[in-house]
């Protein structure tokens, strides 16, 4: 599988550009803030997407999706990552779709599907305990009691949890907080009894939110198929691949604003651009921008085709895309003067955008820690 | 000699503890807390007044200055045995001012003695607060380069343009201006050093919004504002002096926010957040990331210790000013950097319910102007590799 | 179509199986074991011997070029295949020649017929061996402003001049120069790409002492050497075409230096030499540099994976040279860093009992020319910035 | 204590400034290694600057010395730095005359400070047992006997150990390697038998040796007074200092070598050092040699003062000297282009002085993991 686009997939990533560029661009997202919104999105913009196909990118033909894959998927977060667009693409599409996929029962595929596809249902996937990412945390559990599940804990940094319909419950069946046996994943309806949902909006005026089970009952046909932890590390994986994409496409643009804005910017009688130590710092942006496209490209495929060290991959891309656009981020700024700083114009965006794209689904370092363990060191 | 300073000491010791209200006492948490004047302002407190009067009368707003001027006259050596019973008695400042630490030096060494006698006085009176009106939106880091105009009307200048970057604009009742005089010659020539009252008609400050959110800088505007002549600075068309001379002691000032502005210690943000297994760092690449920053912090202070020394000894170097604005606002923004990876997700939130509502996501984000304000690193870098290694301009 | 390669690689299969010698399988640890050519090189054994003659006669020495040149005329596909299953089965390299990687891309583009005939048929028959004469003591990254000059005389050019960083240069027989044939343009416009018979009177090469001991480099001197004019390749003072053009194939060579050069693992010489505790690197520091290198290492050939697959679409940028040329140099220099931190005390040694006489160390300090060679990291970035970026000159 | 030398340190250190250019310029170094010298350094030079004072620096007026402490030393240090003089200064003024200093004997200090101070004496430390500095790593053992002590173990870099009259040998008493306990320091004769010494040419062209002990007996007398673990310590602590002291010597001396030929070297027609990307890189250098002159004067000051710190300050010294000299002299071979990588100009002797002084007594590294542990992480 070359590290191209196919045509098809091309024609996707324009037309979402397209889409994007008119009705959620970086605009969209500041009115979204100023205006206090309180869904943190822009419901009809969200329909628009579903009509375009880009809820249902991931699902097959069979539950009425496209079948475009995570390649495809990836164009979307990427063109998605340019605009910063606000949506639950992430959180509905990339997470809990991925673990309908993988881990939902035939019925389950069946009814949760097509209603995804349709762009009907948000969803979110409930699963960070702590402050740092960390899959093996599970303190929230999940005891059967006849027919019903017994769902308690607390759950952070649920993504769009304040408008999900639905949450994907990563609780734990047995074993201790920490072990990796005994997790296993559940759907539970929002508006259950015993469900505390605190709404939390981030420096990057997306929403996440702070969730309490509190003897939450569930009937046991909503337990899915985990068979082990390696499931639960594979749905992460694609998450943070998926996240690569969008950080590649947030990292592109903030690039370029910062270029066109170097070339136009005069101080001292010329434009900032000649500025040779500038023109060595942009240099050398624009060579971690080219190695993120690959290895976000590879990480796509890898997905798709199946490659068994999609863990592996996925911590490099995670990993690579946090550094390049932590450096483009902050060059941004630097680059821009006062003016950067300023609330005013728009590259400030990108840097906050950055710091909670870094925090979610493990950082920087998480990502440098894992990989070395898996080298063997 | 030393006989005098001992009994100073004790003197002055004496004195505070007396006469420093326990109010004013303590660490200074926010300068917003602190007694700014002018016209609009107000005591927050009888102590804070209580205070403010006693120091004044004691000569002790401004210990340095020349008696003359409203000053305490005070030496050199009494002036820092002055400040380091205060430290140590933890007194707050009677008076903070701009006034004090941008314009007055500014004043000493280009005013006449009618302007030092008039608006030093006022300074230390508490009678006028003062900004300072510098940048330009379209001069940028090309600080010579600005534009706002000051026509010669006869018996006063016509002003107009715009400044930005002015901090508390909006709060306060004088500016210091560049201002453009002369439009004919190379551009740091034509550069004169203007103080305009903020009530003449045709001023106006707008309040700036920054990526961190509200902030204390403004973008005042000029529209035909009348400036009487009388209020020029030092030579007509040589502002530019005054106005180098004033950016190495501004530069000093903001190299040293790192700390001061930092209300905590990273180490402990950090240990906190994070943990210790075995007494070492749960997150291995962050222990690195924090040792080489508490490496650096301690021979920053190091350094200004040796500059402090060598000043004294006599070996006084320009080069300490770029190397401290550089380096100090480096190590505050890398600071941030790492509290924001030790904190996690937990301080990503800048609302709702549970959170701290953004504290540190907002320092953060400010951190990222250090960088920028009072010339910016490349400027710093500029200055370094030009004035004192001596790299030749193409 | 497909068919027919199928066949292609059964059949080319069959016949290395048979025809490659057992000796000449296996790694090429060092280049000098190959086989390089020349009028003074002898085959080291007869099975050099046997495999040189027997790929010469299938015209394998350099598959892709025309029947004509003495080449195999093997289309791209063909030709990728055949040295798809000389890696699978591990078959050295017949003939090692700059006259193929280096010179031949310019005949075969800028030469007259008659000169390709003649020079190309040479390469591939190891008659003549080639060096390359581009940089000059005094231009450095400034490659353009080379100063050794050709001047005409009628039948013959007179050379006067020396060349440095030419490789082998006292084993080669030719070089192929860029020299000034014209000092009153443009530097760029006055400089023509000649080819030297290094037997020519006036000729000598004499070997660089590089900081980690002896090299494969030379200094030739050119003192009245005499010319033919025919040995002009392409238009008088057209030469800096040619050299943009070779420039761009030397940078993807020394790019990939990196890893060829390279006979270890970092990962297995480090956990080797610092060892683990609980899985874990002994040093956390250093796993943190090993781990970065790594993941650099891995996007770095991912790059190249993807770079290929551009090409193959279509999408040839010529950006990809600068990149692969900086980024793998810079990886290099960082494995050996890392390397000799892994190593410690003992990779300090260069002679003595129980040393490994500093293989480690040479390679260290040869490393911090590859940042250098082949354009410096500098000229990298400016290229990158300008062609690619847009940025403006001043 | 202000951190500024006084009169009389300033002159010593112009003076050792003059004496060094004279007789040990870079050029003498080359000497020693094209001429394969025996000693790896010129004794005639050696002899003056003994009579120089500069064996003495570090010893009282009691025992002949000059008692300039460890500030004055550290200029000596610093001067060598500048011009890689190759003298056993490190290995026996700034190591042996410490340990003697510290942990001597009374009759120990009467008989060997004074012949120290004379430069009558060549002494070795002999330490380290394995490839990185570990302090308590001692498997060497010292078993008592009667009157006797035999030796038996082996060492390795022991700096100048092939020309060494006596060495002061780190072994065990008692307890296992590893443990902090029961190491103490011996004097011992070079000519004792079953003493093996492999001299070692190093990249720098300086010299260590493997030294290996069988069964070598020494009476008891030469047992010094190594009272606790952190002794050991400090005697490192102190190298340290003296390390980073020579190191900041070697970063100036290559940093204005390298803007000197920043300002010379034309190319497109201009001096190479009007190019911004250089001049930031040089100015960024400039910062880093600043700060090292702060901390490398501040542990001088503060061995001389006994500062309870000093373990803390010494691995800042050194762990900041390493990074410092590693830019500057890998920049000093960059900015030289091709000219810095040929052994005719003297910038490469920078680079390889750096890496055996960034492994000697701990590299950058183990300093960091050490203050790291001392600040409670």
């Amino acid at each position: 599988m070359a590290l191209v686009l196919n045509e098809e997939q091309a024609m996707l990533k324009e037309s979402v550009k397209d889409f994007l560029n008119m009705k959620s661009p970086i605009s969209a997202l500041r009115e979204l803030r100023d205006t206090n919104n309180p869904d943190g999105f822009d419901r009809s913009v969200w329909a628009e997407m579903a009509e375009l196909g880009l809820t249902g990118l991931n699902i097959s033909e069979e539950f009425g999706g496209l079948d475009f894959g995570y390649i495809g998927l990836g164009q979307a977060l990427e063109e998605a990552g340019r605009t910063l667009a606000a949506s639950p693409l992430v959180s509905t599409v990339l997470l809990s779709t991925t673990a309908i996929n993988l881990c939902g029962s035939d019925p389950q595929k069946a009814m949760l599907l097509p209603e995804l596809a349709e762009g009907n249902l948000i969803m979110s996937f409930a699963h960070e305990e702590k402050t740092h990412h960390n899959p093996t945390h599970v303190a929230t559990t999940a005891t059967l009691d006849g027919d019903f599940y017994t769902i308690n804990g607390s759950k952070t940094f649920v993504l769009d949890g304040h408008v999900a319909d639905k949450f994907v419950v990563v609780a734990r069946v047995s074993g201790a907080v920490n072990d990796k046996e005994g997790i296993q994943l559940f759907l539970v309806d929002s508006n259950r009894e015993g469900i505390k949902v605190n709404r939390t909006m981030m420096m990057d005026n997306r929403n996440a939110a702070k969730v309490n089970f509190s003897n939450t009952s569930i009937s046991k046909e909503n337990k899915m198929n985990l068979s082990c932890f390696e499931d639960l590390e594979k749905i992460y994986a694609i998450g943070a691949i998926g996240l690569a994409a969008e950080m590649l496409g947030s990292a592109q643009e903030c690039f370029e604003k910062t270029i066109a804005y170097l070339k136009e910017r005069q101080q001292f009688g010329v434009a900032i651009g000649s500025f040779q130590a500038l023109q060595h710092r942009a240099a050398k942006m624009f060579i971690d921008i080219e190695l993120s496209k690959s290895v976000v490209i590879k990480a796509l495929k890898a997905i798709d085709t199946n490659e068994n060290n999609l863990t592996e991959i996925a911590s490099l891309a995670k990993a690579k895309l946090g550094q390049t656009l932590k450096l483009v981020s902050n060059e941004g700024i630097q680059m821009h003067g006062g003016v950067g700083m300023t609330d005013d114009v728009e590259i400030g965006f990108f840097i906050k955008r950055a710091r909670v794209a870094q925090q979610t689904l493990g950082d920087y370092n998480y990502h440098l820690d894992r990989y070395a363990k898996l080298r063997g060191y | 000699m030393i006989d005098h300073l001992t009994e100073f000491r004790k003197e002055t010791s004496a004195w505070l503890e007396e006469n420093c209200p326990v109010s004013m006492r303590g660490q200074t948490k926010d300068i917003a807390e602190l007694y700014w004047g002018g016209r609009n302002s107000d005591f927050t407190s009888e102590d804070q007044k209580i205070w403010f009067k006693r120091m004044h009368d004691k000569g002790w707003i401004v210990p340095y200055w020349d008696k003359k001027y409203g000053g305490g006259g005070l030496s050199p050596l009494e002036n820092k045995i002055l400040a380091e019973e205060m430290t140590r008695l933890r007194c707050k400042q009677p008076l903070f001012s701009f006034g004090i630490s941008m314009l007055g030096p500014a004043l000493l060494k280009f005013a006449t003695e009618e302007q030092k006698g008039h608006y030093l006085k006022d300074i230390v009176d508490a009678k006028i607060r003062w900004c300072q009106g510098y940048s330009e939106p379209n001069a940028g880091s090309d600080l010579a380069g600005l534009q706002m105009k000051a026509v010669d009307k006869g018996d006063h200048y016509l002003i107009n343009g715009s400044k930005i970057w002015t901090s508390y604009g909006d709060n306060a009742d004088w500016i210091f201006c560049l201002v453009r005089t002369n439009t004919e010659v190379k551009k740091q020539e034509g550069i004169s050093f203007l103080l305009i009252d903020m009530n003449s008609e045709g001023v106006e400050a707008r309040p700036i919004q920054l990526i961190s959110g509200k902030s204390a800088f403004t973008e005042t505007f000029f529209d035909d504002v009348k400036v009487p002549k009388e209020n020029l600075v030092g030579e007509l068309n040589k502002g530019w002096t005054i106005a180098k001379y004033l950016l190495t002691h501004e530069r000093q000032m903001i190299g040293g926010i790192g700390e001061a502005d930092q209300k905590f210690s990273t180490r402990d943000v950090v240990v906190d957040a994070v943990g210790l297994h075995n007494g070492v760092l749960n997150d291995s690449i962050l222990r690195t990331e924090l040792v080489t920053h508490e490496m650096n912090l301690a021979i920053y202070d190091m350094t200004i210790e040796r500059a402090i020394d060598e000043a004294k000894a006599g070996n006084n170097s320009g080069a300490a000013s770029s190397l401290f604005k550089y380096f100090g606002t480096e190590l505050n923004v890398e600071a941030m950097e790492i509290i924001m990876t030790a904190g996690g997700m937990d301080e990503l939130a800048i609302e709702g319910e549970a959170t701290s509502n953004g504290f540190i996501a907002k320092r953060f984000l400010r951190s990222k102007g250090n960088t920028i304000e009072g010339g910016t690193s490349e400027i710093q870098l500029n200055i370094i590799s030009k004035n004192i290694l001596g790299l030749p301009s193409k």
